[in-house]
């Protein structure tokens, strides 16, 4: 047992914070204020961050990345997003197709995209599963309607393969270089055996980008339609074996899965200590009643679960970091993302509550946070993906 | 006798509201341009149908040409308006609250010939209150002790003659923007601390000097904070810069215009009632979607982890509802109201409602998964106003302080 | 016209009741022998005494000798005497609601004949039901399928001349041990399910065959797990060994005593009212204590946290007390249900009231620190007796889906 | 970041574990079920336990201990615990006081206690603090009313001291040899600067045991009142200096501060873990409306949260085993503790959510888990001691 960070990690985890604290920060209102959902992307504090390393962290050494560990990386979630949770999840999006890559793409794959990837600053990816008719159904396929799920059709034409349909809630969309695909390839069957995954990159003849989604919180962070009429991709493009797309079982071998509950969980940590920090800033200036709002009984008591359930969260996330590092396969890290989502939710209405009441203003920062919250409930706790870590468990109990 | 029926005449006007919110203010409400653009504002058109039914003088006493609505009745139709949409909503409740109280209550029958006709046959007249309404807005703070915070009165009038000047900024009135009448809380004496020298002034829109000024989106304050402006319906800064009114404009005998009855926490819970219509759009859209939603092979209402979610928005607009009709009952029968209660019931319902729609606002935008927060749909709205509510008037924590002090039985000197 | 108020006379039967309360009851339900032993049994010297005051045929009709309280009354009363103890406010309400169906609905007069006046003079006599209220006691469990669990009656009644030979145990009866009459539901034909053959028969205690038990502390079942058994009052096993009863004893056109109006989730919310009359007696202690025990240099009702815990309370039984009286309004006017609720209120007054007495229980045993586990005080057994609500009728769980059921207008088949 | 165990901290683990299922669980539902308070107690558990080592754990190994560290001691409470936490509780109560004596105490004092506790199969031991009218102003002194606190008074008569008055709600009372006392040497200023700390043998003259308690949960462990009437302890006996016997400041180095947060903590993973199992074992083989009630959805719900809450505290807890073993000084184990009572609540009312509505029974072991866990809101979970992390937060907050 040992919580203590290597020098590696704690040079991260230093620089995040820095980088947070220098660049992210000063513009991260500004951008969320910006009300048309095209303009609130950056591409400035991409290319400054893609500098740092931000956006390359977990490509693996041996390809010229920079080969964080899960822990590096839970440690750099959690200070970027501590400064603005949707520019961070901007950088970390990329790291769980970079997992991706790395580990069931081929050769000739990773020399093209991840070449790429790394040499442009202005190179981010996404991935499309969800569509507007099939979003829990893709996390939790329905074992009495086998075929429900998403539909986007991909049927091979020599080389290539012909796209059609639509994926909606995409994130990066609008932004991205390039998309993961998940299409199926075999629609007389349930999307666990139907699938093909492939790689899209956004100047693909037939592919494009939809409406924009103008979101209450994650501002930032783009979010697109992404729309296929008879979209050509060549085979070589093809991740994996035909129908081979989503794994069966519980063993995500891919690391998009796992990694995207560390991802949460860590993205959420950052938000918790951002709504600690400015609650705690406020209540030692803030007088109410004679005495600073530190003094009142109540305000403690909030403090205190605050600082409570911020700490616990982080206890989860650093040890479902290491479990990833070491190869630990349980349900933790989606308990710990469930976990994340009742506790951002928690924390950031508690700030509220502590910085609310100022003569019908409320304090942009607390607001802003509270809005980023929300998106946690669909992404990270909401009905179907408890469902899924409960059923896990009790499958695997004696 | 107990009875938890509405007359006849009561269930007749909650009808013809929800038909009006259903077939006319809806699809106002909801058009995809004003949902993307966030914008506090309503359509006239809207308002005059509304005022053509009387509920923009709903309280106003029949005799002078209102509908005379009781506390209960301006609950019960408020919150049919909030399904529709909540500025709206508020904005009559304000409108129709203030006509009551200055025109019933606090003018004199001079005044009332100057203002009154207007007031009663202009659709577009509305009224807003420039001041402060409770003076303790500090109690529940200083829980257990007596120190009561002042009321600070940022506008000052000197006589000139028979006139008032008045020079000040208030730097939030709601519905200022659409006001024909103001009421306005000044200090005739600059130095006087409280409401020591404060008396109320009645100030017509369009008086030269009067400026009104829609909030800024953000804030910055002297610590360079941020901060967003909370409301609901609409309103925004108004400015007196040498107005003159006649002195004549006074309110006779009165320093602050609802003082009383919300200081003891048993006044009207209408701001909860509307809040609760809140709650209700989010919970029936909720339902709408969950029986045309299919996942799993079934509409997800058939889920149980929907089911379940929709029950507990069920039980918490049940309970939210029957404590507001409870407390405008009481504020109803406020001779009787030891009877009824010993405890101040619309302070309970600020601390229970507002908390209980937050959570069903919630628990409803979760039914849509990501679309729930997506600004194509009115339920991150939804949850942005239900969180105002929260935080408008008291907080939820000093308002359950101040239900503790009742509790225990101390009377602040 | 709506009202919270309640007429005259049922000011004064509460007032009478909370008297007796203060003044007789919580000496002997508080007794620190009592609390030690856990013992559930109250002394019966307090039931005569309740029963002088007309509360053990409450709901009896006047005509018949009763004080004809409805539902609302029933409820209104209920909770005051379970703020002095919850086994004794559980006993007079079950013989009370029993004493109302069985001889204002469902006896023949012959058969009211031979018990009425027993039961009207005795102020010993209490009644008991043997059977189960509710068939389609897993419905929740089948959300949205229209498969219905059945019942299993235990008892077999078979013909032997004019009489019925009854044979079988049911495993837990409330009021058993004092019961002098129970309605025994039994099924004529051994192999019959649900509730087919199902008739209720009436059986005087005392009839040979027919055996009591009061329930062991531990039961272990077939799977080696260990249960204890959860009640309030009263209550044991009845087993019927060859006990025979007059076929006349059978109520006529009865497969069940309660079965519609539970099943449907719009019956009395009886259960509920006991249970905000226990939450009461916690609070109340915790407010007498709160104001003597001193922390800090001052009585810890000052403290904000203290202080905001009693707000909880406060706030958790006003809602509670709202929707049981609703609940019980409406179950007294059950012509016009629909013009006062579309909702199950009684259904879902268990969901709400059983979970926010528990947490309003476990608050008010924080208040007293570690005195608050110590079974020198009441609060330990106001916690478990609120648990023992959670869990009796039907779970909350699926008390909350039932409600979703009625909100997606599912009708079970 | 390391989560792995050592070898030596598995080991214990796996003995307290089979301990646990072979003479903890077979007792424990007796035990409790016994109605007077004074014999739920068992002296062969005890006895049996103090063999394996569990009742002398913390001494260090240069004294004749075991010397385990704390990730080990956190483990085995666990462990221990999830058979049933009373009887674990009263083994980790000497932890606590071995702990203290070898930190604070002599060598002399050492040598007399240390030796005969470890010689001693049924040497248990407790400490008086609260008594009638001091509790919360024991642990969160109030600065308006100096003098506030415990009253237990001590006068120096030569080389003795007299102790005259009464504590309450002591652990291990009515079974313990030697209890650690906080009393007052000097009457005239507060706690923190007029408290002396005795070491007072069960067989001392004038010392006795009054009330014992009859607890609505912790059954098996001890708890009553300790009588002094001119109770005379030699000066032999009193650990550290005059008056210097409540530490000041957050820096608690007595060991006993800081271990019982830890100790709070790791009992109700224990017991959350007991609930789990239980859920789990009801809910495969339970059927209601036909199917198992592993297949309704809200009781995978409930399950999910019942395992998600389990996993945060176990997390936070082994995060603080190893703080304390690092000796790393924050107030996380404060919030650990904090932390455990709102789970522990939440987990074991959830066990009977899921186990409730069979018949008007409840299981006895998930009503024995419920009753347990409600002694955590006063030790644990008070606002008290909320208030006093809060305000140790808000003061070390730059």
């Amino acid at each position: 047992m040992d919580f203590s960070l290597t020098e590696e990690q704690r040079a991260w985890q230093m620089k995040a914070r820095e980088f947070a604290a220098n660049e992210i920060t000063p513009i991260s209102l500004a951008r969320e204020q910006i009300a048309d959902p095209k303009h609130t992307w950056d591409w400035e504090i991409i290319k400054k961050g893609s500098k740092q390393g931000f956006r390359t962290l977990a490509v693996p050494k041996a390809w010229g990345g920079h080969g964080a560990d899960f822990v590096s990386q839970a440690l750099v979630m959690a200070e970027l997003s501590r400064a603005d949770c949707a520019i961070g999840k901007a950088f970390s999006q990329n790291w769980k197709w970079s997992h991706l890559i790395s580990m069931v793409c081929s050769d000739d794959q990773k020399k093209r995209f991840l070449t790429k990837f790394l040499e442009d600053d202005t190179f981010v990816m996404g991935k499309g599963i969800t569509e507007p008719n099939a979003g829990g159904d893709n996390r939790l396929p329905p074992p009495d309607f086998p075929k429900s799920g998403f539909r986007l059709r991909a049927e091979r034409k020599g080389d290539e393969w012909i796209l059609n349909g639509e994926k909606c809630f995409i994130a990066n969309g609008g932004v991205g270089k390039l998309f993961f695909l998940d299409a199926r390839t075999d629609p007389n069957v349930g999307i666990k055996n139907g699938t093909t995954m492939f790689m899209v990159p956004a100047d693909t003849p037939g592919f494009r980008f939809g409406k924009q989604f103008n979101k209450s919180g994650w501002r930032f962070y783009m979010n697109a339609e992404l729309i296929f009429e008879n979209a050509r991709v060549p085979d070589a493009n093809r991740v994996g074996e035909v129908n081979g797309g989503v794994k069966k079982g519980t063993d995500d071998t891919t690391g998009g899965d796992l990694f995207g509950d560390l991802e949460l969980a860590a993205h959420a940590l950052g938000v918790c200590d951002h709504a600690c920090d400015a609650a705690m800033k406020h209540v030692k200036t803030a007088m109410k009643g004679g005495k600073t709002l530190a003094n009142q009984q109540w305000v403690q008591l909030k403090l205190n679960r605050m600082y409570m359930l911020t700490e616990a969260l982080r206890s989860f996330v650093m040890r479902i970091a290491w479990e990833h590092d070491a190869k630990v396969h349980t349900q933790n890290p989606g308990l710990a993302m469930n976990f994340s989502c009742d506790t951002i939710q928690d924390v950031t209405r508690l700030g509220l509550e502590i910085m609310g009441s100022s003569n019908g203003r409320m304090n942009a920062s607390a607001d802003k946070l509270a809005r980023d919250a929300i998106i946690w409930t669909h992404l990270g706790g909401d009905s179907v993906l408890r469902m899924r870590y409960a059923r896990r468990i009790i499958a695997a109990s004696k | 006798m107990f009875s938890f029926q509405l007359s006849a005449e009561q269930q007749e006007f909650r009808d013809a509201v929800k038909d009006f919110v259903t077939n006319e203010v809806k699809a106002v409400a909801n058009h995809p341009d004003r949902l993307q653009a966030e914008d506090p504002h309503f359509v006239p058109a809207i308002l005059e149908q509304a005022s053509q039914m009387g509920l923009r003088t709903l309280a106003l006493s029949e005799a002078r040409g209102g509908a005379g609505a009781d506390h209960l009745t301006a609950c019960v139709l408020a919150e049919e308006l909030a399904v529709g949409d909540i500025g709206f909503a508020a904005t009559l409740a304000r409108t129709s609250e203030l006509g009551h109280v200055l025109f019933d209550e606090a003018m004199s029958d001079a005044q009332r010939a100057q203002f009154l006709k207007s007031y009663v046959e202009d659709d577009n007249y509305h009224l807003a209150y420039a001041g402060s309404d409770i003076e303790a807005d500090d109690s529940g703070w200083n829980y257990h002790r007596s120190e009561k915070s002042e009321v600070e009165i940022p506008v000052v009038a000197t006589k000139a003659g028979n006139d008032l000047v008045l020079n000040g900024t208030y730097a939030f009135v709601a519905n200022a923007p659409l006001a024909k009448l103001f009421a306005v809380q000044v200090k005739t004496d600059p130095k006087a601390t409280g409401l020591t020298a404060a008396v109320i002034v009645l100030v017509p829109a369009g008086t030269a000097g009067l400026t009104i000024k829609e909030p800024a989106k953000v804030e910055t304050d002297a610590d360079g904070e941020q901060y967003y402006r909370w409301f609901h319906g609409t309103g925004g800064s108004v400015t007196f810069k040498d107005v003159k009114v006649p002195a004549a404009n006074v309110l006779a005998g009165r320093s602050q215009l609802f003082g009383a009855a919300a200081a003891s926490g048993r006044g009207s819970p209408l701001v909860q009632a509307l809040n609760i219509g809140l709650g209700r759009a989010a919970y029936e859209s909720a339902i709408d979607y969950a029986k045309i939603r299919v996942q799993g092979g079934l509409p997800i209402i058939q889920h149980q982890a929907v089911g379940n979610i929709l029950a507990e928005i069920a039980i918490r607009l049940e309970t939210s509802r029957n404590l507001v009709w409870k407390a405008a009952y009481a504020a109803d029968h406020a001779g009787e109201y030891a009877a009824i209660s010993e405890l101040p019931l619309q302070i309970m319902a600020k601390a229970y409602v507002s908390h209980a729609v937050h959570e069903a606002a919630l628990l409803a935008a979760e039914c849509f998964g990501a679309m729930g927060v997506m600004k194509d749909m009115p339920q991150p709205h939804y949850v942005h106003h239900a969180l105002v509510f929260v935080h408008s008037d008291t907080s939820n924590s000093t308002a359950k302080l101040r239900v503790a002090e009742a509790i225990a039985d101390f009377k602040r000197d």
